[in-house]
């Protein structure tokens, strides 16, 4: 999918909260969307309350409502983040084995992840630094990954270095290959096509700034 | 997002000729009659049919055999008391048969819902049904490799629905409804009743809204009906 | 296991009902049991009541109670012959992929099978007589006989014509390879051990006399 | 058969060293605590412990990962804000890491269960987790070969059984329960209630009981108690 770019360099880079509602207002109605641990959740909030959005979780729900407060807080009834949530009508609970398949049998219509990197191809590399000292932990986010109908990624489109997220080629560990459809970040907005990179949207740049910070060939849509 | 139709057909519109449809039911047990009656007024042809059995008596599933719109059947166990229609067919020449063991036919269908490109199987080694297939021994037990099996349609027959497409189905009339919704392109779903989001208890639900395009309420038969209305 | 051969020759062979009755005594109590469609269906009318046996019944039922009378028939409660049936106190429903899992996964204590013939090895051949104008129907018969920790075959010893129906090979399809371990006929109980076959029960014959008539070799148990 | 123990020492009996032990709970939410302490008190060493996460805080699984019992664990994401025991002991050497993407652990459990010898899977393909593993393209799609993740134990879990062994989860305690539940040699389960053979709706049941070899009665927190008093 292909659209005019819309270049806004007279303004900031989009806040957090700007991208969530970006994300949010891009999400079609009635979709089943599961949203990562961590800033993709936050898109949530965003959501119009008559979209019809049904927000999956990969322990074993389906319509979860936002998150918990006072009274409402049950130590059973928590979010892939472990966070305790509430439930909306119309939900359902189902074990693990049938939540994954739920995902990678690719019944949901969108997920949305955060990235250490994605590539031009929609390679992501989201789960593991690589660093020697560091930890493994996948959790479901390769299943996320290869299991939805659209992978919407979600980051800062370069890093405190100052380095681009979006490369031509991931070096940390890859969590799917070929698996993003669209990058959100707070200076642009992308689609991986089969012909390219496409910039959709910038935000306090222009494409022709982009290319001269990316390393990956960039089509104005 | 599940859509409530207003009827049998209208839940079955844009069936295309060839198509793969998934039929629920186990013998009459959960079969979606009528949703196959109005899969018959589409007029669709050279369907391939998969489901448990190849009809019961003259109407449903037997009834769509019999209007000569199915090419190829595959199921467990076509040859009932009943099937008379699938038989002089068959004899006939005019049905291809493909004939595979029920528990396959589930975890098959499982299969494709979940996203297993194939899966080493137990069941069958050693016998006719698994020649010309692969096979692999493995801690010491031999398996027979075997493949999802996808509808571009399935046909469910399930007992309670609500707005948002979760469902409920009624004792052993469950049988291959809840695999064969997660299977298909698209699952239209017939029930006896439709409620609120929110009247099922999340806790309950067998099939989630998430694997259902289309409901239609088709009132049960009169008996089933009063045994509804009194609990 | 072995158990000395109790030979009963000046007794006829069992009835119908007797051969029922043997198998209902030998399945331990609190087993999980599947009875195929026809003649093994029957056990369950021998089975004590105090017995704690759970019935299973592959279209997805465990606690399956006696046939259904009179107003107890309702067409969405059938056994895996499509007859109506009853459910007990805790029983369970759940769907096919499920009820086959909990088969092929090796759950069910014993089941009860008809056969055309067996094999001194365990090969079972229950499905097809391969004529050429019989409709192939398997129905569950494969993932029973690959499914139980116990597979015990009922069926006379011999058919119409006088042929042997425990052979050194089966000549019909197969439905499981070394599969049973038990078969239980109308003039003699076998088990099928890793040593051979062990007589371990004649009714109307002896172990001799079968041994003439029989192309397997037998032992006594 | 399902035997109901007196208390979650008796419902341990006989744990060898060297077991594989499946634990059920998605961090806290259905972790078999009492089950788990009843574990640490058998002595059992040289464990290999599968579940979701390595533990949380000082209770639970981290008490059992502190007590030295543990050899291996084999799970989706060690990695917590509170899993300092874990973290210091995998930091040390003195504990085996195997990391599992969730998708994989859940199928490989559910595969154990339900006799599949391996399964093509389309989760982690081409990532450093499918280093080694053998690989197939089918209709066009790339996919790793799982094979099933067995257990010697399973440590569940659940709401309320019945006398049978039939099970009831609560809300996403659910998550590894009803499939690690299926997968092991014994599976012994703690219930908040136990109830009559009968008093469970056959349609509702989410485990039914020929998967739960032991069932012991361990009340619920305060809190969860006073919740269920009054509903």
């Amino acid at each position: 999918m292909t659209t005019a770019t819309i270049e806004q360099p007279d303004r900031g880079p989009l806040t957090r909260t700007e991208l969530a509602q970006q994300i949010a207002a891009d999400i079609p109605p009635g979709s089943y969307v599961n949203l990562g641990i961590g800033q993709p959740t936050t898109v949530a909030d965003h959501l119009a309350p008559d979209s019809g959005v049904v927000l999956h979780t990969e322990n074993g729900m389906l319509g979860m409502g936002r998150a918990a407060q006072g009274d409402e807080v049950d130590p059973d009834l928590v979010n892939a983040g472990k966070v305790p949530v509430t439930e909306t009508p119309g939900a359902a609970y189902f074990h693990h084995a049938d939540s994954f398949a739920m995902m990678r049998g690719g019944h949901l219509d969108v997920c949305v992840l955060g990235a250490f990197q994605v590539s031009g191809t929609g390679d992501l590399a989201n789960w593991h630094t690589g660093e020697p000292d560091a930890i493994p932990a996948v959790g479901g986010a390769m299943d996320l990954a290869i299991g939805a109908k659209d992978v919407f990624v979600m980051m800062t489109l370069f890093d405190k270095q100052g380095r681009a997220k979006l490369v031509p080629s991931c070096t940390y560990p890859l969590t799917g290959v070929g698996c993003v459809s669209r990058v959100y970040t707070d200076v642009a907005t992308f689609d991986l096509t089969p012909d390219g990179v496409v910039v959709t949207a910038t935000f306090g740049t222009t494409v022709e700034e982009l290319r001269s910070r990316l390393d990956v060939p960039l089509l104005a849509g | 997002m599940t859509e409530i139709a207003s009827d049998p057909d209208a839940a079955l519109k844009g069936v295309a000729d060839g198509a793969t449809v998934l039929v629920g039911g186990f013998g009459t047990a959960g079969q979606p009659v009528e949703l196959i009656d109005a899969l018959i007024r589409t007029g669709a042809r050279d369907l391939t049919v998969v489901s448990n059995n190849a009809g019961n008596g003259d109407h449903g599933l037997a009834a769509l055999l019999a209007a000569g719109q199915v090419r190829k059947i595959v199921c467990s166990f076509p040859r009932q008391s009943d099937s008379w229609v699938f038989d002089a067919l068959y004899r006939a020449g005019k049905i291809e048969l493909e004939v595979v063991p029920q528990g396959n036919l589930a975890e098959r269908i499982r299969a494709a819902g979940a996203g297993i490109g194939a899966f080493f199987c137990p069941t069958g080694v050693g016998t006719p049904l698994a020649e010309g297939k692969e096979t692999r021994t493995i801690d010491g037990r031999d398996y027979v490799l075997e493949y999802p099996i996808r509808g571009d349609l399935a046909l469910v027959k399930a007992h309670v629905a609500d707005t948002r497409g979760n469902l409920l189905y009624r004792k052993t009339a469950r049988n291959f409804g809840p695999v064969m919704a997660t299977a298909a392109t698209t699952t239209v779903v017939q029930v006896d009743r439709l409620v609120d989001a929110g009247a099922i208890d999340p806790e309950v639900v067998v099939t989630p809204g998430i694997f259902v395009d289309r409901v239609v309420v088709c009132p049960a038969s009169t008996e089933l009906a009063e045994e509804g209305a009194a609990g």
